[in-house]
């Protein structure tokens, strides 16, 4: 396509720099600083949607984010493969470039013939609200038949398939003062605030260069001087200042707490050149002092019928179009208003050789300079006219308007052929992030609008968007609110409108379809319905329309649905309520929010010392915490099971090497060290000696098991206390908060060296043997250093601690050395131990291995729910000590009463069945159901060492009921099993307790 | 001792490279010990076996002259990050202990538990900045600033060196993510 | 009550629409009710219903602060499903299903409960197993749930990536047929209509601040910013505010109410077929009947009443969502917003009596209520109607914190609820 | 995100916090010798107050400590923050103020 539209100078083109867009398959012509609404109205093209729900013809309403029509599917960059494409772009704020692919949605077979427009014919039923009151016979239909045809009617693009290809960054940034908007008010609040250098402001801007409004003018003057020269001197000032910061392609998005504002950069999007990998957008979080709020004001459309035909605009927008791009779009236009500002478009517009006319709604006394203005310039204005609607189809072909007479009637009707009409119904602040950051809004009778009221945050409110629209004044204005004085002389604005919510009309209001929410297909008649039904609050007036709640969040339709609802229910404007804005401005990317946060950098993966090591020789992983652990350590043609009877059977044959180091640990050191465990764990400490080791269990304070662990006494002021691997944080803040606001006057202090040390355990009858060579100065004899002790010295050289624990029963050490130290020592103990049948093993084996001797793991047999003596292990809480935490829950009355499910083992009829972990136990499983359940599944292994499988489980008052016969289900059905005492291997040799 | 037969190894940080101004690099190990005293207990004591102790919270004093490197961090009203010489853990726990008889304190080796990277270049406090939500302007955290902070999802010691200079420190786990987030920010 | 049907929506069609009647009344309110129910939400309504449709007790007052439906009612996700661990609350949830199950042709209104399935994900082997102990204990209960391998999962959710190579890979899920998502606005007014036609009085911007009380001590009625109103039973359904009126009140609550945020993203055509609820990345995602991604995230850390939340919470759910479905990382958030929910230390709500003699109290529903709605108000209909609670939420009592006779489903399952 | 200002460590973003819940609910001095009503409230009851509310913060991504704050839990404003074992400032009362971030 050529660009017959296109003017033949002027505008904030490039046009040394044509490019070309692919359109519906099409090629579209234009040039650098176009966008694609832009190109195509150069083209001539003004049908580019189909509307939601109707699927009517749509063109462009608007020059800016609140287009609620022309969307569009953009390929970003088609030529580098897939993964770039994305749905619902406003053609309007999509800049131009070469390369882009887009295409129009919401239509079939084609934009021009859509089959869907058939809704446009049945819209007497698909009113406001109908699908609540049908589709609900028969009842299993909703789901199956009318659903599904809803949801393939609605929705706007299709969504991208394959996985975004594109790079986001994020930024935390703090300035002095925030400025939002770079129009006049933004720019001279911008000049103040930095002007003496010692305040730190950033300047952000949704459009591709600052200016805001200027940059669709081309008569506006300050200080005698064209507008946008004082732009570009503004600009100019603000560069040179180190202490400022310009964004521009910047949306801030999201006003938060504590001035926390949100905003997205655009980077890429908009270079042809951008290299591959450049991030396409960036998050930046700023953290202000201060925020000036320079957002301006969106202009109302007016509402009559047909008022969505394509080449009905907002009267702002057709003059940026024909300023700012050049572009004209159409030959025959004319202006239907109620605000003066639509004026400065009508003589713009002729003055690009357009023929014009004006239709005012307003009375010629009611208007302002601009009415003589126009006349001057030779243009017919009707003053006291109405539209009644709007002609064409896929175009506006013209307008049937007609004089309204001094008690309303509707006069004699006049068609006035056009191709294109600019519309104005005033304008709208726009308060959204003002709103956004709790500032109380305030209704302004004079402006029509709701403006600021008082701030919640350290805000201010500058220009248009708190409804100032003199050019001086809104400099002044921002130029205040930046903590400075100007005073400049521009040339007067047209302002000042009056209100129309829906034009006067004779026709059946009741047939009429006269949008308010262009996008989501909510006509005047929705609205009154709505209220006929009884939705008053304007929140239920929007649920039930749907009127504001589509994706340009109701920028162009919100005052017009609420002047109508206040109109109807003949209330002020403010009873029936503002809506609350809430982030985002507009439609932000999930890449974006997300930024660097995926693939490798979605969450950090933990891996040990010894995990290059387990990787290497085959493991397979798990994810424990965040945490990758070796889950068991496959030979060719094994699997699982196989891997995991090996290693079990290794431990307790020869010896077993398992990676620890996880293990959450703490050192606790201090004079009151032993006090202090005394009052976090239920078991006393006060008598353990230095160099012993004992197993501590921790309690919330609701008495129930909160983490377990081995701890060692290093010293008589020091503990080293390990955790759960997953409970290790959790019990670091637990131990602070008590030590910081329970115990403040206890002498102790907390340490994390989880990573400090990489811990190997060798277990098994031979881990003596493995070790004994790199150990010189420890004796490792029984008599010298017996099960549950600890020294220090040197592993094959390196400091240790050594400990004499096992959680397998079997004799068994785990040696802690330094971190970095962990795979050299591991593999110097490997080695060695090949000599004595060594075996690794990971944390299915571990597992096992600790069942088979009936050691419980809390997360496993415990879920929150569960206390110390349901688990049988009451023997570990002190009834000496006068408290530690939890001891006061343990003797509520639900804690003590008879039938709490207790720990005890279950053993399959058939030896080989291994019960599936999370199954339910019942005595009786030919009960009706709800079958009453007695208790669940809370380990399940296949041990070879037992010959059999085994399980834990949690049974009512299970201890009582050992050798009795219950049902455990099964995905099939269920199965029989005996409870039995929770152990279920006997250590041979010499074992951990010897 | 038989501790040089072996390799030390520090965490799987991988040898990325950026091409961009700011460099993010791995530093080499060094001691480090969490040290933790109550105010009170100091009792005056403004050095201990040569660090400096009278730094305000969030702060870093490194004597300048000592070629021992003895840094000291204090990250906490109650808590200091003590750096020196890989090779010289044990005898500064021992001058330290030695000082200190008496005081209830605590002194415990962090030497493996944390991995260091250095972040230079000019920009390198938007590098910091893509992750970390704390104000970097050299008013708000001069050269000589360190803290424990937050860097993406993992926690940190970010200490400024100079205007262009920082060191992230996190324990070995998050090593790879630090310096995989670091790398990335540098790109952008 | 002016029947809906597609019969009666085709007559009006055809007169413009001018016959539908309001929805609901807006009385004025009267000097005593038998009941005055505070709070008009989806639970306060669907008392109210049942109170009159139920039980024949129809002189009853709803009595809100704002607009009907404007709190957590349409502030939620819209998740339903019954697949609880413990009996009590298996009871209390699956008596909802049965009723969300009939609710549209109960109510004459489309509340459009569509049973697309609730997939919980397995990512660990702590998922795993509480998964499957919630599977047999549902299917011991009669409740429908199963178990599904990582490649079920996909068949039934086509976009979500079971790729071992995820951060945290998908190792099963847990999938109730029955479960799904339903129109929430829609739930609010049905019911207001229904009760609305059954005399039930509804009445808008009418705050509740204090209680009446007879010499006794029992109740008398309650002031509220229309004047006082007699009644002789007050039940309070006050979602995150219950604290607050109770406090008016002068009693405590073992609740806590904090901010919840949601979001939903631009529509686009069908591309999620049921809902995924993913609790070790803390994430819940579905698609609108109108196209929009609608995702759940997590709670704010501290107590607020301000419906608004920090965007740390948002990102973190979206980092996830885009982990499980790497497809919709160029996906728009449209539109974020925030509830406040009323927390109990066990995640259980409290339904039932409390110290003071005909005062009511319906709270705690905390992250998961709106799924409670038909069976919240049906069982709390029968306890003001009776002055006892239903067998259904009698272990949902405010006693259980003394006794420590908790029903913890978090700590059971570590699910959000 | 919350901007909090930690006694040790000044203003810092939400994120290297941990909320704590209500500040000032004493653990029983002697735990053994409280019913179980009054355990079961120090427990599980709290004040969640629609205004301003004394809670408890660990600034654990920063210096550690564990302190205290008033904040209005309408406005989400903080009112003031003082160090652990510091008695309740004297402004129960007092709505919180416009926070300036300067």
């Amino acid at each position: 396509m050529s660009q017959p539209f296109r003017r033949p100078s002027g505008g904030r083109i490039d046009r040394s720099r044509p490019l070309a867009v692919t359109f519906n398959g099409k090629r579209l012509e234009g040039f650098a600083g176009d966008t694609v609404a832009s190109m195509l109205i150069a083209s001539g093209q003004h049908l580019a949607g189909r509307s939601f729900k109707y699927h009517r013809p749509r063109g462009i309403l608007s020059h800016g984010s609140d287009e609620p029509s022309a969307l569009l599917s953009v390929d970003w960059r088609a030529d580098r493969g897939p993964g770039y494409r994305d749905p619902n772009n406003r053609a309007s704020v999509v800049e131009a470039r070469d390369g882009l692919v887009v295409n129009t949605q919401n239509h079939w077979p084609s934009l021009e013939t859509d089959i869907g427009a058939v809704n446009d014919l049945l819209s007497p039923v698909f009113v406001a609200g109908f699908y609540y009151k049908t589709f609900m016979w028969p009842r299993k239909f909703w789901d199956r038949v009318y659903e599904p045809v809803i949801r393939k009617a609605a929705g706007l693009g299709e969504a991208p398939d394959v996985k975004d290809a594109d790079r986001y960054s994020n930024r935390h940034a703090h300035c002095d003062v925030l400025v939002v908007g770079a129009g006049p008010a933004g720019l001279a609040a911008a000049l103040a605030a930095s002007a003496d250098g010692t305040k730190r402001v950033i300047l952000a801007d949704e459009g591709s260069e600052p200016g805001g409004a200027l940059l669709n003018d081309t008569t506006a003057t300050i200080d005698g001087r064209p507008a946008k020269e004082w732009v570009a001197g503004a600009v100019a000032t603000l560069d040179a200042r180190e202490n400022v910061v310009i964004l521009p392609r910047t949306t801030a998005f999201g006003y938060y707490n504590h001035n926390h504002v949100c905003m997205v950069e655009r980077i890429s999007d908009h270079r042809a050149d951008a290299p591959e990998g450049l991030a396409r957008e960036r998050l930046w979080q700023v953290r202000a002092g201060e925020v000036v709020l320079a957002t301006g004001s969106h202009e109302r459309p007016l509402v009559f019928e047909n008022n969505d035909r394509p080449g009905i605009m907002l009267a702002e927008s057709v003059r940026a179009y024909l300023n700012r791009w050049a572009v004209l779009p159409g030959n025959e236009l004319v202006v239907v208003t109620s605000s003066a500002s639509a004026y400065r478009t009508a003589l713009d517009a002729k003055a690009a050789g357009m023929r014009v006319s004006i239709v005012d709604i307003r009375l010629e006394a009611d208007c302002g300079p601009e009415f003589a203005a126009a006349k001057d310039a030779g243009i017919t204005v009707r003053s006291g006219h109405t539209v009644i609607r709007a002609l064409g189809k896929k175009r506006v072909t013209g307008l049937v308007v007609s004089p309204i007479g001094r008690d309303g009637t509707i006069g004699e009707k006049t068609t006035l052929a056009c191709d294109c009409v600019a519309m104005s119904g005033g304008w709208t602040p726009s308060v959204h992030l003002f709103s956004q950051s709790r500032g109380k809004l305030r209704f302004d009778v004079e402006l029509d609008a709701f403006v600021p009221g008082t701030s919640a945050q350290a805000e201010r409110s500058a220009g248009a968007c708190r409804g100032v629209y003199d050019l001086t004044e809104v400099i002044a204005d921002g130029a205040k609110a930046g903590g400075g004085e100007l005073a400049p002389e521009a040339t007067a604005s047209f302002t000042g409108f009056q209100p129309v919510r829906v034009l006067p009309t004779d026709a059946d209001a009741s047939k009429v379809k006269a949008f308010v929410d262009f996008q989501n297909d909510v006509t005047a008649k929705d609205i009154r319905l709505a209220v006929r039904e009884g939705f008053e609050s304007i929140e239920h007036v929007k649920r039930y329309t749907t009127t504001g709640m589509a994706t340009d969040q109701g920028k162009t339709s919100n005052m017009n649905a609420l002047g109508l609802v206040a109109g109807i229910l003949d209330r002020p404007l403010p009873a029936v309520g503002t809506t609350t804005f809430r982030p985002p401005y507009t439609p932000v990317s999930f890449g974006a929010l997300i930024g660097p946060a995926r693939d490798e950098l979605f969450d950090p993966v933990r891996k040990t010392p010894i995990d290059p090591w387990a990787e290497a020789n085959g493991a397979v992983f798990e994810p424990v915490a965040l945490w990758r652990r070796a889950k068991y350590f496959p030979r060719v043609g094994e699997d699982m099971h196989a891997a995991v009877a090996r290693e079990t059977r290794a431990v307790r044959t020869h010896v077993g090497i398992f990676d620890a180091s996880t293990l959450g640990k703490i050192e606790v050191i201090g004079p009151d060290a032993a006090e202090f465990m005394n009052r976090i764990y239920t078991n006393a400490w006060t008598k353990l000696k230095t160099g012993g080791c004992r197993y501590g269990l921790m309690l919330r304070e609701d008495g129930f098991v909160y983490d377990d662990g081995v701890v060692a006494r290093l010293a008589e002021d020091r503990f080293h206390v390990t955790t759960t691997t997953g409970g290790a944080p959790r019990v670091m803040r637990h131990m602070e908060d008590y030590l910081q606001t329970e115990w403040p006057d206890l002498d102790v202090f907390l340490t994390s060296i989880t990573e400090q040390w990489a811990v190997i355990a060798l277990q098994g009858p031979n881990a003596r043997k493995v070790l004994d060579p790199f150990v010189t100065d420890i004796d490792l004899t029984e008599a010298a250093f017996p099960h549950m002790t600890v020294k220090t010295g040197y592993v094959c050289g390196v400091p240790c601690r050594l400990f004499r624990v096992s959680f397998t029963g079997e004799l068994g050490f785990e040696v802690n050395v330094p971190a970095d130290y962990g795979e050299a020592v591991w593999k110097t103990l490997y080695e060695e131990g090949q000599k004595h049948g060594i075996t690794p093993y990971g944390t299915e084996a571990m597992h096992v291995l600790r069942a088979e001797v009936g050691y419980v793991v809390v997360g496993q047999e415990t879920d929150g729910t569960v206390t110390p003596d349901d688990l049988g292990l009451s023997g570990l809480v002190s009834k000496v000590k006068p408290d530690f935490v939890g001891k006061r829950s343990l003797t509520r009355p639900d804690m003590i009463a008879a039938g709490r499910r207790q720990l005890v083992g279950l053993l399959t009829k058939t030896p080989d069945e291994v019960l599936d972990e999370g199954a339910q136990v019942v005595d009786d499983p030919a009960q009706p159901i709800p079958m009453k359940m007695i208790g669940h599944v809370t380990s399940s292994y296949a041990s070879s060492n037992c010959g059999r499988s085994i399980a834990m489980a949690m049974i009512d008052a299970g201890r009582e009921r050992i050798g009795e016969t219950v049902f455990v289900t099964t995905p099939a059905g269920f199965t029989e099993a005996v409870i039995s005492n929770a152990v279920f291997y006997d250590v041979k040799g010499e074992t951990a307790d010897a | 001792m038989l501790e040089r037969n072996l390799a030390r190894r520090a965490p799987t940080v991988s040898p990325l490279v950026s091409e961009a101004s700011v460099t993010v690099r791995p530093l080499d190990p060094q001691g480090r010990l969490a040290f933790r005293i109550k105010p009170a207990a100091l009792a005056g004591r403004g050095t201990i076996d040569g660090f400096d102790l009278t730094g305000a919270i969030n702060s870093r004093t490194s004597p300048e002259a000592d070629s021992g490197m003895r840094t000291a961090l204090r990250l906490g009203p109650d808590e200091w990050m003590l750096i020196t010489a890989a090779d010289e853990v044990d005898e500064r726990c021992e001058a330290i202990s030695a000082a200190l008889t008496g005081v209830p304190h605590s002194l415990v080796d962090v030497s493996h538990r944390d991995v260091g990277f250095s972040v230079e270049g000019p920009g390198a406090d938007v590098v910091v900045n893509a992750g970390c939500p704390i104000d970097l302007a050299a008013k708000a955290f001069p050269a000589g600033s360190a803290t424990r902070t937050i860097l993406g999802k993992a926690e940190i010691v970010l200490a400024r060196l100079a205007a262009d200079r920082f060191t992230v420190t996190t324990w070995r786990t998050f090593a790879p993510y630090v310096q995989g987030f670091l790398v990335e920010a540098t790109r952008s | 009550m002016r029947r809906f049907s597609l019969k009666s929506l085709l007559q009006e069609a055809a007169s413009g629409h001018q016959g539908w009647e309001r929805q609901w009344r807006a009385p004025e309110p009267k000097k005593e009710y038998d009941v005055v129910i505070v709070g008009g939400g989806g639970h306060g309504l669907a008392t109210a219903y049942y109170l009159a449709s139920v039980h024949g007790v129809t002189n009853v007052a709803v009595l809100e602060r704002g607009w009907i439906g404007g709190g957590n009612t349409g502030r939620n996700t819209t998740i339903v499903r019954s697949n609880y661990l413990f009996d009590e609350s298996a009871g209390l949830y699956e008596h909802a299903m049965k009723l969300w199950e009939g609710l549209s042709q109960e109510l004459n209104y489309n509340v459009m409960f569509s049973q697309r399935g609730v997939l919980m994900l397995a990512h660990n082997h702590h998922d795993v197993v509480s998964f499957k102990r919630h599977v047999y204990a549902n299917r011991l209960n009669g409740i429908d749930n199963e178990w599904l391998s990582p490649e079920e999962c996909k068949a039934y959710c086509p976009p979500l990536s079971i790729s071992p190579d995820l951060r945290y890979p998908v190792l099963g899920g847990a999938l109730q047929r029955r479960g799904g998502t339903a129109r929430h606005d829609a739930v609010a007014w049905g019911y207001a209509r229904g009760a609305d036609a059954r005399g039930v009085d509804i009445i808008q911007n009418c705050e509740v601040l204090g209680l009446k009380r007879h010499p006794d001590g029992s109740v008398a009625g309650v002031e509220t910013s229309r004047g006082t109103i007699g009644a002789k039973r007050v039940g309070v359904v006050a979602a995150g505010h219950t604290g607050v009126v109770m406090g008016r009140f002068g009693l405590r609550m073992p609740v806590e109410s904090v901010p919840l945020q949601a979001l939903v993203s631009e529509p686009v055509k069908p591309v999620f077929p049921c809902v995924v609820m993913s609790n070790a990345v803390h994430a819940y995602i579905s698609q609108s009947d109108k196209g929009e991604l609608v995702i759940g995230a997590g709670t704010d850390q501290y107590v607020s009443y301000s419906q608004q939340g920090g965007i740390q919470i948002i990102n973190h759910t979206l980092d996830a969502i885009c982990e499980l479905f790497p497809q919709f990382g160029r996906m728009r958030m449209l539109r974020s917003w925030g509830g406040i929910v009323d927390v109990t230390p066990d995640r259980s709500p409290i339904l039932g009596k409390t110290p003071i003699e005909g005062l009511f109290v319906n709270c705690g529903w905390g992250t998961g209520g709106f799924k409670a709605t038909p069976g919240s108000g049906h069982v709390f209909a029968h306890t003001l109607a009776t002055g006892e609670p239903h067998k259904i939420n009698a272990p949902f009592s405010l006693d259980r914190f003394k006794t420590g006779r908790l029903i913890d489903e978090a700590a059971a399952a570590a699910v959000a609820h | 995100m919350l901007l909090i200002d930690c006694p040790y460590c000044g203003k810092r973003p939400e994120v290297e916090f941990h909320c704590g819940g209500e500040a000032h609910i004493a653990r029983p001095e002697t735990p053994t010798a409280v019913g179980d009503a009054d355990w079961g409230s120090f427990l599980y009851y709290r004040t969640n107050p629609k205004g301003v509310q004394a809670e408890r913060w660990l600034h654990g991504h920063g210096c550690g400590r564990w302190f205290n704050a008033l904040r209005d839990t309408v406005s989400d404003a903080f009112v003031a923050t003082y160090e652990m074992g510091k008695p309740r400032p004297d402004r129960d009362a007092a709505t919180a103020s416009t926070p300036s971030n300067a």
